[in-house]
């Protein structure tokens, strides 16, 4: 089974933003997002400390260090930029300014429900700005490995771990495709090239939905 | 000018008076705002049962900066108040978190925005506010929620501090800072909520003045000491590309 | 580009779409700040029933200029929000005043920092939080309080609306603004509050970028139009020295 | 009886304020402490609109217009001034930073209440930030001509005026002298020049307490 590598997920869910839209993009391979030609469209992305307006990561050399995104990365700043402070910030995120926040998760659940601070057994946790930007964005899309290293479907009837939000997700983009939590399963948008609805399904841990 | 100067010579002065049990903000997220130079003259001055309030309590990358997680190992902390408890790469190991499976550290992990809105009502003499963070989650359950125009909100204090140490770019003697870029971040709340702000700047302190009253990034009312960072290989993680080239 | 531009031509057109019972506040304390022109606009677009936020009603002093007062005037207010419903010179009767007395205009009497807090907390998603401000006062009266760490506070509400009109000093084609001295007061705030950003711009638009970001006093993200102001006598209030001198 | 004027008013309570104080003047006479040489002391004043670190007022034709106190009048900044918005400006005010705030009102009361915004049988009132700032500073003074136009007096054992805070005042300048609330009357730190004890103590509704 082939599908898509890290980069192919973000650019697969960036092709979902829209013209005008802001867009928090979360650590992991959401941060991949920004490195995305998303042509004429006009983006904003807001990182959660403070950074409105941000562009690809910079090659080292060419970084500036006291610039990074949520990841912790050199990123570059595209003109119209503007800096705000932590709790400005976050006062962006939860007046319901964020058109879309992109995550990584642990688990997805065909409710809408994911999880992504706490792993079993675990004492404390992650959370970053998960919450916040999980209750308050206008949607949230999750883009994670389909399956744990131990193949373990990701994608689920109901999360095993600690929610970070209940009915949230929207879309989930994952190395194998493109899917929409739909309450008692997951509709298919997309698969990825050489994957079949049928390796997808043996993946996932909920009913799949023909799209 | 009757007043005495906010200008301290050194790291280890400027930290000397931090007693056993203060409440101790450290700004920063990632590298940009994080005052290394005051967290390592803190491990030398050796402060205990501090209650360490940051985004996280650091330690997840190599090589090794002064951070919470050192405070940790030191001894020094009887509580962290963070965004993040556990690496956000669940493979790394912080050094934190052995202190805390034996008991030996107390944590609460609260969510960042919620965490940077509780600072700034501190500062605000806000003593508490609603949110709809977490609602719904492990961290809401046994907690006051309310019902607000039909939806529902969890109850957050306000999270006063007794000391923040905070980086900033530009200073000048009456304290008004300026920080560059990302470096801003949980800094300014952070001094807000503070009895004593004490600042590691990474330019030499400009006469009072020399920073235009609009462009000021926190008034030096929330200012109490600065220190000019030395440079490399005295002074941590300057900043400036020519020192860090050497 | 995809987005359309936010330049807007005339003050008409930026406030044309204002509809009937909208919840409008009005920036500035005193002259710096206040918009003039977008206010004389929307005297002529006519809307009524309007919910007027702002720190006063305006008109306490002579020569008259464009302010709620004018709108109270012209039956176009059902209430307002401010703090000051009474000019601070017991002696000032302000236009306001009889409408209010004869009962054709609500008025709500809120303390400046609440006011400023209220809709600082309406732009930050933050509903309802407690402050110390007007307990044990009349305004207090029949609300709900409660004693935290031994201290008693009154709770408030956000105050969301639905347009800001304001007024800055210079904005780039991103809407991002810049205030000069006391202009800023309660306008980023307004802004953030309000679902519909309306700024007259006292320097032309500058290009997207030519603004440091380090120096945004509030991010496009919450600016949703600019009208530059033209030249004395059509613009009102030019705080170019030149065009007042004429 | 002759007595202060309102600039002596306000230089007789500003040479109260100490080494280091922030000190937060509100409209009327209380804005002329801005006016008064304060020597070597450092003041940094503070105005409710969010101004840090301003100066006396400036005469017209070198005024600013962008730049006003909390009087509305055009004042020159200090070395090392900064600017805050409203939420700002108030945080610093209801956080205690404020060492004193100096008002003018309508009535004072022998317990520290005091009453300013709103008179007898007036429709709404004029509070601006004087309830954030009497709740909150650490210390309210208070300037006020010690009778009404008609002669009766504003220093009172009880105030009759729906109050702005309670219990609060601890200094009153007047054009008679400097009181100090002490429970059951006043107490007289000073009087103006001319003004006899009698004097002062007939236009005053409690009794004043010798200083």
């Amino acid at each position: 089974m082939s599908g898509w590598d890290r980069q192919q997920m973000a650019d697969r869910l960036a092709r979902e933003f829209q013209d005008g839209w802001i867009v928090n993009l979360g650590v992991g391979i959401p941060t991949l997002c920004s490195n995305t030609d998303i042509g004429d469209r006009d983006i904003l992305y807001h990182a959660e400390n403070g950074v409105i307006g941000y562009g690809p990561v910079l090659p080292a050399g060419q970084e500036d260090l006291h610039l990074v995104n949520a990841g912790g990365q050199n990123v570059s700043l595209n003109p119209g930029a503007a800096i705000v402070h932590h709790a400005d910030s976050f006062g962006i995120i939860r007046s319901g300014r964020i058109d879309v926040t992109v995550m990584g998760a642990y688990e997805v659940a065909a409710s809408g429900d994911f999880a992504n601070w706490k792993l079993a057994g675990q004492l404390g946790g992650g959370i970053g700005g998960a919450m916040d930007l999980a209750a308050c964005a206008q949607r949230v899309f999750i883009i994670l490995e389909h399956t744990t290293r131990k193949g373990e479907p990701r994608l689920l009837r109901q999360c095993s771990l600690p929610v970070t939000a209940r009915g949230v997700v929207t879309l989930v983009a994952t190395n194998l495709g493109l899917f929409a939590p739909a309450g008692e399963g997951f509709a298919v948008r997309e698969l990825a090239p050489g994957v079949s609805f049928e390796a997808a399904q043996t993946a996932t841990g909920a009913p799949l939905l023909p799209g | 000018m009757g007043q005495r100067s906010k200008v301290f010579g050194n790291f280890t002065e400027a930290v000397a008076d931090i007693p056993d049990g203060a409440a101790v903000a450290f700004g920063g997220f990632a590298g940009p705002g994080t005052p290394y130079n005051l967290t390592r003259a803190l491990l030398a001055q050796g402060a205990k049962r501090l209650t360490c309030i940051a985004n996280t309590t650091g330690g997840a990358h190599q090589p090794r900066m002064p951070d919470i997680g050192m405070l940790v190992e030191n001894g020094q902390v009887a509580k962290v108040i963070c965004a993040f408890t556990a690496a956000t790469r669940p493979t790394d190991v912080l050094p934190f978190t052995p202190f805390y499976e034996r008991g030996e550290v107390e944590a609460e992990l609260v969510p960042q925005g919620t965490l940077a809105e509780r600072l700034r009502a501190a500062g605000a003499g806000i003593p508490a506010f609603y949110t709809p963070t977490a609602v719904g989650t492990e961290l809401a359950e046994g907690r006051e929620t309310r019902v607000i125009h039909g939806r529902e909100y969890l109850l957050e204090y306000a999270l006063p501090c007794d000391v923040a140490l905070i980086r900033a770019w530009r200073a000048d003697a009456a304290g008004n800072l300026q920080f560059r870029l990302s470096q801003r971040n949980f800094c300014p709340l952070m001094a807000m909520a503070a009895r004593t702000t004490i600042v590691e700047v990474e330019e030499p302190v400009l006469p009072a003045g020399a920073i235009d009253p609009d462009q000021v990034h926190l008034p030096g009312i929330f200012v109490h000491r600065l220190v000019p960072i030395p440079p490399a290989p005295e002074g941590l993680w300057t900043t400036r590309r020519q020192e860090r080239a050497r």
